[in-house]
């Protein structure tokens, strides 16, 4: 018997056929039954488009261009459109990276669940809504008999992405293809579903394709790991070679990243730049942050770390003037702040300065680069002329970006110059104070490191103060002097980077730390175990 | 731009062309057309020559004249008219979207208020009203499509409001001008030209149904849809005539329209 | 009271106090109306003391917002009052050509809107294909063309040329329902081209913006034919845009009649608006006024209903 | 020409009619109740195709020998449909109706000359007028002068639909339809054909002409004159003309700078192509006018009056008379004056401007026309549609008081002749002296009268009419219902 996925010679194009761009480049895969293959790789790279290649899909706009995708000994590649239908759902089936958006809102779990054993003549609805439930029970889902009649919005994501899972099986295919489900999930969330796949997979005895660009959760699930770079593959391996002993360059370098850190960690004493006192805010009559009392020293890094919807951005929000506190002062320098940002004096405006989660939204995309650093340049700093010109490209160096960039719009840039346009952008007013909120949870980990390189250099080089919003544990490890831990607006816990992380006080700041995916293969199975205890002594 | 138009489809190029005839007919009315638009240059109804390619009208003008003084009085008044209902619109729209609150609440209500009143007869009135002149017929048909131009406007504007960008501008203590001209506005722009086409064209439609009612364009100014309906008797004894000018305005809305789908296909293609 | 109810009944509350603010923009839409009722009745050659005379038996020298209030009482009481023309109950007036109205746009409605909704579908399934364009570019023609160019040539074929159907399109209450439809065909067919495109092309428009979603997508790899995907994962989802763009057009064949009214000579009310207009004849005004603001908010409120029933996130909460 | 035959259904399109519409004869204002009035109401007189004033519900009339006292005597077999019969009661009531400060009816400004009506016995109605008055008679052709029942207090219900006409009103929709079934017990001999009528109101005309040619109808009125011969060509479709006293008029007030000058006056009168405004605007169905208006067809028409015509080297002489190199006048012109005013101005300026004379065709709003502008500026458009004698025509739009002297024409020799020839019982000299009044308003006055317009309707080739047909207003003056008939 011979294996049940092969993919040889893949090639992928889009877009004219005279100058494609290509996709994939040749790409050789295989695959045996119940074997689970990794796939990882930075943003672009073409893992998905591989994973769905292997479904013999290719997204509007994509063609193949050469190769073959063999699965179960039949070619994919220009199968009929009846027979490819035939396979999809029942043979192979799809999870999608987004639960939330993947799953039609307008119909409940279970109606969707239902649809492809009935369209493919598996079973009957009834039996199909019988099996739902025993899948919902072993993923764990609360409620199983239940859940199911249950729209999506109705569920969290955590549990849709579950639920997900649960309908790829419905139809007991022999392949799954995994597309980053756990990327939008945060850390807690994210080990339950990562050991509910786990479980499912290893129970059917299903095979996998595994596509993510975090290292160490794929070390959790995959026997073989596969590294992508530009439409092809770079290295191939068991996951426990390729964890010991990367070959390429390119692997050792994505290696390399987690072990980043920022060499002047010690918190030295430091007055404080920002005091907040008794600070609560709230939308309408939704109160998000909770008398909040914590300090920004000056010239260090506070990192500010809690769950989705803790209250972190609203913070970052406060602080800037977007938001009037409810109650409680700000003070900068010991001096009262004014809490309106239309009330504030252009020298406060300047002064606290913002860098934003995603870059895509943040900087106007009909404007050219030198529009965007020029207003503010000139706004705060009243160049003009030549001089004007002169700090631009300055900034640009900075934050060592190329000139010739100044004349291209955001959309032609990639993920990390856009974001180090928007520190440019914050650097162009000469603040004091930079908030920075997520700024590297939208990059791939290879262009996020490069970040946080620049703005330790430039924290350094310019005596700045930084706010630092992140749920990255791993980022808050790297480049934080202080950290602040927000849970339901309230502070949980603060204190120094080495307090915190080798000695957190709280059972919170404990939980979030144990989360964090770690590169050893045994350690989802030592975590779910740990949660399970937790839960059991409550 | 250049591989903008090359990107364009044959759809999108024919409907280029033809509306760079008309504007350019249009633009230079007294150069391209014959004879002048009232000049009454022979016979009433005298057949296609050399002398009158498309003939002459029931007072013997020249109808390829008043074909062409008609792109430029009935595309020229839609065009303003629908120019002056998107300024004030869209400006209405934008700052409602982002000032929020009783501004918004008091233009979408009124707004709400104009829209239930047949557009129609709302013109009827408001005509009856200040008189059937041609720049009250531009102001009142512009009053009458401010609402829905607003309603796209502040729709649009709603999904950029929110984005960062628009907040970092805030900080930086921006006002309400430059975020509505230089932030709000280009992020809009390609809804509010698409919204623009498919407007222009109801305008046009409109105008023409009002010249229909004898209430639009009166004569003895050329326009293609009075001109339609000065002769739409004919078209039951299976003349033509009538048609040049329907023709005419149909091909051009086709030809806006087709613009029009091919950049909403455009804005569509660069959203996912 | 459930979320939904509560949004419900916003809709429907802002419906009616639109209503109001309607009635009296028209009202003083009329005040401001040059030359009035007595001076159009008596001509010319009236005197000032037979006008003053003639006004005050009509009512029309107390002040405006008197006879408004007094207007409105009476709507409130389901009583619109007399024709100042004609001496006549409003209702009496108005009831037969509301039939008519309500006829002919019921007609037009009950053809064009699952006409469309289905070519729309049929389009944006078959997208690009030749059947496609072909029906595009037919309803782009069809939108370009104005009303009553339309008419004409549907009866220069279908009348003069081909003698199938009449050009008057005379109704009354004697006729039978078969005369009826087959009198009011023509009108009822121009309506259906005029319409018809434009919803047509919402609803291939909404249905291609829902198909580049992932959920979309995740049916397609869940190996759901094609057809079944737009009608069962697509369609619900598109389903407020066209639901608004359908009460939006169906709303004009109520209100927007005027023109094809005139064509085929059909006694509908745009006619009578359109009369009442001329003529000053205020009750007749606010009346139809009234009756067509009421057609197009309650068919937006129907359709905000409607978009709000078709979105679980709404029907149900958390 | 075939004898009249009973039977048939006509089916009527109709231009005019409206949703105010009422049975109310002082309201009437539109074609529509018109021909429905004339068919369900006789009056006491009718005009004949002539010209003249015929007795109908009267039997006889005749006047004292100062023309101011006149004596009607009524027919003794005319019923209404309810079995009575006509009284002179009921005329009195009818015609009070349109008398007294309450009255809103349009005639009212005619009937003020009466000082009194007396009945005496069943059938004779006896009228005491303030003056002398010749043409009395044709008063009561008019329109709103139908004959109702007396309620029995003398006044009339102005909505019954009890007349002594050829046909009762079987549906009446108004500014929709009117469905007429003939009487069979109908006094008149050898009128009313028709054994249905139904008029229906068809507003546009190319509804109008497309319901005729697919038969739909059988008659319409104002059919579109740029198609009517494409429609005349239709198989089964016939074109019916007459002239008639209709009339365009550009008024200029001879009391106002520069129209108080007698040569520029004529130099307009000489600046404008009467022939090319009668083909272009009139599509050929009108006659040149004479700058009178007394028309061809009526009584005491002066054909001695040398024609006008478009002379621009004339025009120039005038205009030099008056020391004038060249002149720049405002025509103010809207279509609410007639339709085809607009294009009828526009070629009046460029027919005028080779004789130096710069006309600004200014457009004034439809809306308020006849309050704002007519009347009001000096130089405009206007019409004048039925009037059946020279003295009502005369004495509404050029005596010097009359409230519609568009011309602000005040003539000595003109106002002594207009009060000698009212009560005038001798034809002769009257119509000597309507000659003359024809002639000084042609030579000196303020009118401009280009065009007299022919009344044009189109029928299917069945519908037959007389030789003759009264020529006053449209289709046999209104009163076709009771006088045409079905092949
Ligand atoms: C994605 C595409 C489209 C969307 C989402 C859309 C949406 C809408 C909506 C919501 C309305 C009613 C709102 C208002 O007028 O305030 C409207 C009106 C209208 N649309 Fe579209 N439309 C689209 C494409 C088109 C196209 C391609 C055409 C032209 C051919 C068109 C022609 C019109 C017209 C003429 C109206 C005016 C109706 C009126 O004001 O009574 N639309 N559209
Ligand atoms: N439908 C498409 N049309 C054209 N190009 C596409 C299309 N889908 C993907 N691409 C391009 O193909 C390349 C690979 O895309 P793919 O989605 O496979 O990357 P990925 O590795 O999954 O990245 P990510 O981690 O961001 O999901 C990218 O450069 C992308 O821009
Ligand atoms: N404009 C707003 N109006 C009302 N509620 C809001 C608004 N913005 C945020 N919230 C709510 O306030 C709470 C805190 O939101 P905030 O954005 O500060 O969270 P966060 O910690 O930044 O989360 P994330 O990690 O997801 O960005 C959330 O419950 C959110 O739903
Ligand atoms: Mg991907
Ligand atoms: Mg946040």
């Amino acid at each position: 018997m011979g294996n049940l996925l092969n993919i040889g010679g893949l090639r992928l194009e889009a877009g004219s056929r005279a100058r494609p761009n290509v996709i994939l480049k040749g790409l050789d895969l295989e695959l045996e039954r119940g074997e689970v293959l990794g796939l990882v790789g930075e943003s672009g790279a073409g893992k998905s488009s591989a994973g769905l290649a292997a479904m013999g899909y290719v997204r509007d706009g994509v063609r193949f261009a050469g190769g073959s995708v063999e699965f179960d000994g039949a070619e994919l590649i220009g199968m009929g459109r009846g027979q490819l239908r035939r396979l999809h759902g029942k043979r192979i089936a799809y999870v999608a990276q987004s639960a939330a958006a993947s799953f039609n809102p307008a119909k409940t779990l279970i109606d969707q669940y239902t649809e492809a054993p009935r369209l493919h003549g598996v079973s009957g609805r009834a039996a199909a809504e019988q099996d739902a439930v025993a899948l919902y029970r072993q993923m764990q889902l609360p409620n199983p008999e239940e859940i199911g009649f249950r729209y999506p919005h109705q569920v969290s994501g955590g549990q849709l992405q579950r639920a997900m899972t649960a309908m790829a099986m419905a139809c007991r295919p022999d392949l799954i293809i995994f597309d980053e489900p756990t990327t939008a999930l945060d850390v807690t969330t994210q080990i339950e579903v990562l050991g509910a796949i786990r479980d499912i997979v290893e129970q059917y005895d299903t095979a996998a394709i595994y596509i993510t660009h975090d290292l160490a959760v794929v070390s959790q699930m995959a026997d073989r790991i596969c590294v992508m770079k530009d439409g092809e593959a770079v290295e191939t391996a068991p996951t426990k070679t390729m964890l010991d002993a990367p070959q390429e360059e390119y692997t050792r370098s994505l290696w390399a990243v987690r072990s980043f850190r920022r060499p002047d960690a010690e918190a030295g004493e430091a007055p404080a730049l920002i005091r907040c006192e008794g600070v609560s805010a709230a939308y309408g009559p939704m109160t998000v942050l909770d008398n909040l009392n914590f300090t920004f020293p000056r010239g260090q890094t506070t990192a500010v770390v809690g769950e989705s919807g803790s209250g972190k951005s609203t913070l970052a929000r406060v602080i800037a003037g977007l938001l009037p506190p409810a109650s409680g002062q700000f003070f900068w320098d010991d001096a009262p702040l004014e809490p309106r940002l239309a009330k504030r004096d252009p020298e406060t405006l300047r002064n606290i300065q913002m860098i934003y989660q995603s870059a895509d939204t943040s900087l106007n995309p009909r404007h050219n680069i030198r529009e965007i650093l020029t207003r503010p340049v000139r706004k705060f700093t009243g160049r003009k002329g030549q001089e004007l010109r002169a700090r631009v490209e300055e900034l640009m160096d900075l934050v060592d970006l190329d000139r010739a960039f100044l004349d291209r719009k955001p959309s032609e840039l990639s993920g990390g110059q856009k974001q180090r346009v928007g520190i440019a952008r914050a650097l162009a007013a000469e603040p004091e104070f930079i908030i920075c909120d997520e700024v590297t949870s939208a990059l791939d980990q290879l262009v996020a490191e490069g970040i946080l390189r620049l703005l330790v250099r430039l924290q350094t080089e310019l005596d700045l103060t930084f706010m630092f919003i992140t749920h990255d544990l791993a980022t808050v490890e790297a480049i934080a002097h202080k950290v602040i831990v927000l849970k339901n607006g309230q502070i949980v816990e603060q204190g120094g980077r080495d307090e915190i992380f080798c000695d957190p006080k709280q059972a919170y700041t404990k939980r979030l730390l144990t989360s964090v995916p770690q590169m050893d293969p045994e350690w989802l199975t030592e975590a779910r175990a740990r949660e399970r205890a937790l839960r059991e002594a409550q | 731009m250049k591989s903008l138009l090359k990107s364009a489809p044959p759809s999108a190029i024919f409907g280029m062309v033809v509306l760079a005839i008309v504007a350019f007919t249009g633009i230079f009315a007294p150069i391209v057309a014959p004879y002048g638009e009232t000049q009454v240059v022979g016979d009433a109804y005298l057949p296609w020559s050399a002398a009158h390619p498309l003939g002459t009208d029931n007072l013997g003008r020249d109808m390829l004249s008043r074909m062409v003084f008609g792109a430029r009085n009935t595309v020229g008044l839609a065009l303003l008219t629908t120019a002056i209902s998107f300024s004030v619109g869209s400006t209405l729209g934008m700052l409602a979207a982002l000032k929020g609150g009783w501004l918004d609440e008091v233009l979408s209500r009124l707004v709400d208020v104009l829209m239930a009143v047949p557009p129609l007869i709302l013109a009827l009135m408001l005509l009856a009203i200040v008189g059937p002149s041609i720049p009250n017929m531009v102001g009142v048909i512009a009053v009458i499509y401010v609402a829905p131009v607003y309603r796209l406007s502040r729709a649009a504007a709603m999904n950029v409001v929110g984005l960062d960008f628009v907040e970092a501008a805030r900080l930086r203590g921006e006002r309400t001008p430059w975020l509505l001209r230089r932030e709000i506005l280009p992020n809009i722009w390609s809804t509010l030209i698409a919204e623009f086409g498919v407007r222009f064209c109801f305008v046009f439609l409109f105008i023409a149904a009002l010249s229909f009612l004898g209430i639009g364009i009166q004569p003895p100014t050329a326009d293609w849809g009075s001109m339609v309906k000065e002769n739409a008797t004919l078209i039951s004894f299976g003349d033509i005539t009538p048609l040049i000018p329907a023709a005419a305005i149909a091909l051009l809305t086709v030809a806006i329209n087709l613009i029009v789908d091919w950049m909403l296909h455009r804005a569509s293609g660069l959203k996912s | 009271m459930s979320r939904l109810q509560k949004l419900v009944i916003g809709r429907v509350s802002l419906g009616i106090l639109t209503l109001f603010v309607v009635s009296a923009l028209m009202f003083v839409g009329i005040e401001l109306l040059p030359g009035d009722l007595a001076q159009q009745i008596l001509g010319q050659s009236a005197t000032e003391s037979t006008l003053a005379a003639f006004r005050a038996e009509l009512g029309l020298d107390q002040p405006a917002h008197l006879r408004y209030l007094d207007w409105l009482g009476g709507v409130l009481r389901g009583d619109f009052g007399t024709s100042l023309a004609s001496g006549r109950e409003v209702s009496e007036l108005l009831g037969p050509r509301l039939a008519n109205t309500m006829f002919l746009a019921t007609y037009a409605a009950v053809i064009a809107a699952p006409l469309a909704v289905i070519l729309g579908l049929l389009a944006a399934l078959w997208r690009n294909t030749l059947f496609d364009r072909g029906v595009n570019l037919t309803a782009l023609s069809a939108i370009s063309m104005p009303e009553f160019f339309v008419g004409y040539v549907l009866i220069l074929f279908l009348s003069i040329k081909a003698g199938v159907f009449p050009t008057l399109a005379r109704i009354d209450s004697a006729t039978g329902l078969w005369d009826a439809l087959y009198r009011s065909f023509l009108p009822a067919l121009t309506l259906i081209l005029v319409v018809v495109a434009h919803m047509m092309r919402m609803t291939r428009a909404a249905i291609i913006n829902v198909l580049a979603s992932p959920y979309i997508e995740m049916a397609r790899l869940k190996g759901v034919p094609r057809w079944r995907i737009i009608v069962q994962h697509a369609l619900p989802n598109a389903l407020a845009p066209i639901v608004n763009v359908v009460a939006l057009n169906l709303a004009y064949l109520v209100v927007g009649v005027v023109v094809v009214e005139v064509v085929f000579s059909y006694p509908g009310l745009g006619q009578l608006l359109v009369d009442a207009v001329s003529s000053r004849d205020f009750p007749v005004v606010q009346a139809v006024g009234l009756f067509f603001a009421a057609v197009y908010i309650t068919l937006n409120v129907l359709a905000d209903i409607i978009s709000i029933m078709s979105n679980p996130r709404l029907r149900h909460g958390r | 020409q075939a004898q009249p035959k009973k039977g048939g259904t006509l089916r009527v399109g109709f231009t005019q009619g409206s949703t105010s519409d009422s049975l109310d004869p002082a309201t009437f204002n539109n074609d529509f109740m018109f021909a429905s009035g004339y068919a369900v109401f006789n009056t006491l007189t009718e005009i004949a195709p002539d010209g003249t004033a015929q007795p109908d519900l009267a039997e006889s009339f005749e006047a004292s020998s100062d023309a101011a006292t006149w004596t009607f005597r009524l027919r003794d077999n005319a019923q209404f449909s309810d079995g009575k019969t006509a009284t002179a009661n009921d005329v009195i009531a009818s015609i009070r109706h349109h008398m007294g400060p309450e009255s809103k009816s349009g005639i009212k400004p005619l009937l003020e000359q009466i000082t009194d009506i007396r009945a005496d016995g069943d059938k004779v109605v006896i009228f005491e007028l303030a003056a002398g008055n010749a043409d009395f008679p044709f008063i009561f052709n008019d329109y709103h002068l139908g004959i109702r029942q007396d309620t029995g207090d003398g006044t009339i219900d102005p909505n019954s639909r009890i007349g002594t006409g050829g046909y009762v009103i079987d549906v009446f929709e108004p500014g929709v339809r009117v469905e007429l079934t003939r009487r069979d017990d109908y006094w008149k001999e050898g009128r009313a054909h028709f054994d249905k009528v139904v008029i229906l109101k068809v507003g546009d005309p190319a509804a109008r002409m497309n319901a005729l040619m697919t038969g739909e109808v059988d008659l319409i009125d104002r059919p579109d004159l740029k198609t009517i011969n494409l429609l005349g060509r239709a198989p089964n479709v016939k074109i019916h003309t007459q002239d008639g006293t209709l009339h365009y008029i550009m008024p200029m007030q001879t009391n106002t700078a520069p129209f108080d000058d007698m040569n520029v006056r004529m130099a307009l009168k000489y600046g404008i192509n009467r022939e090319d405004m009668i083909e272009k605007v009139l599509r050929g169905y009108g006659t040149v006018g004479n700058d009178q208006p007394i028309s061809r067809s009526m009584p005491y028409y002066n054909d001695d009056l040398e024609q006008i015509t478009y002379d621009p080297e004339r025009a120039k002489y005038h205009l030099k008379q008056a020391g004038l190199e060249s002149l720049d006048v405002t025509l103010s012109t809207s279509d609410a004056a007639f339709s085809g005013a607009v294009d009828a101005s526009v070629l009046f300026a460029e027919s005028a401007r080779p004789a130096g004379l710069n006309i600004d065709v200014k457009r004034e709003p439809d809306d308020g026309y006849w309050s704002n502008v007519w009347l009001q500026k000096p130089f405009c458009c206007s019409y004048w549609g039925g009037r059946p004698t020279p003295d009502l025509m005369f004495s509404t739009g050029y005596a010097a008081d009359a409230e519609w002297n568009e011309t602000k024409w005040d003539n000595e020799r003109f106002n002594e002749l207009l009060l000698q020839a009212r009560p005038e019982l001798d034809q002769t000299r009257r119509a000597e002296m309507y000659g003359e009044m024809q002639k000084i308003v042609k030579e000196q006055g303020g009118a401009l009268i280009p065009a007299f317009g022919q009344y044009v309707s189109a029928m299917s080739e069945s519908v037959q009419m007389p030789e003759e047909v009264s020529e006053m207003w449209d289709l046999d003056s209104q009163r076709f219902i009771e006088r045409w008939w079905m092949a």
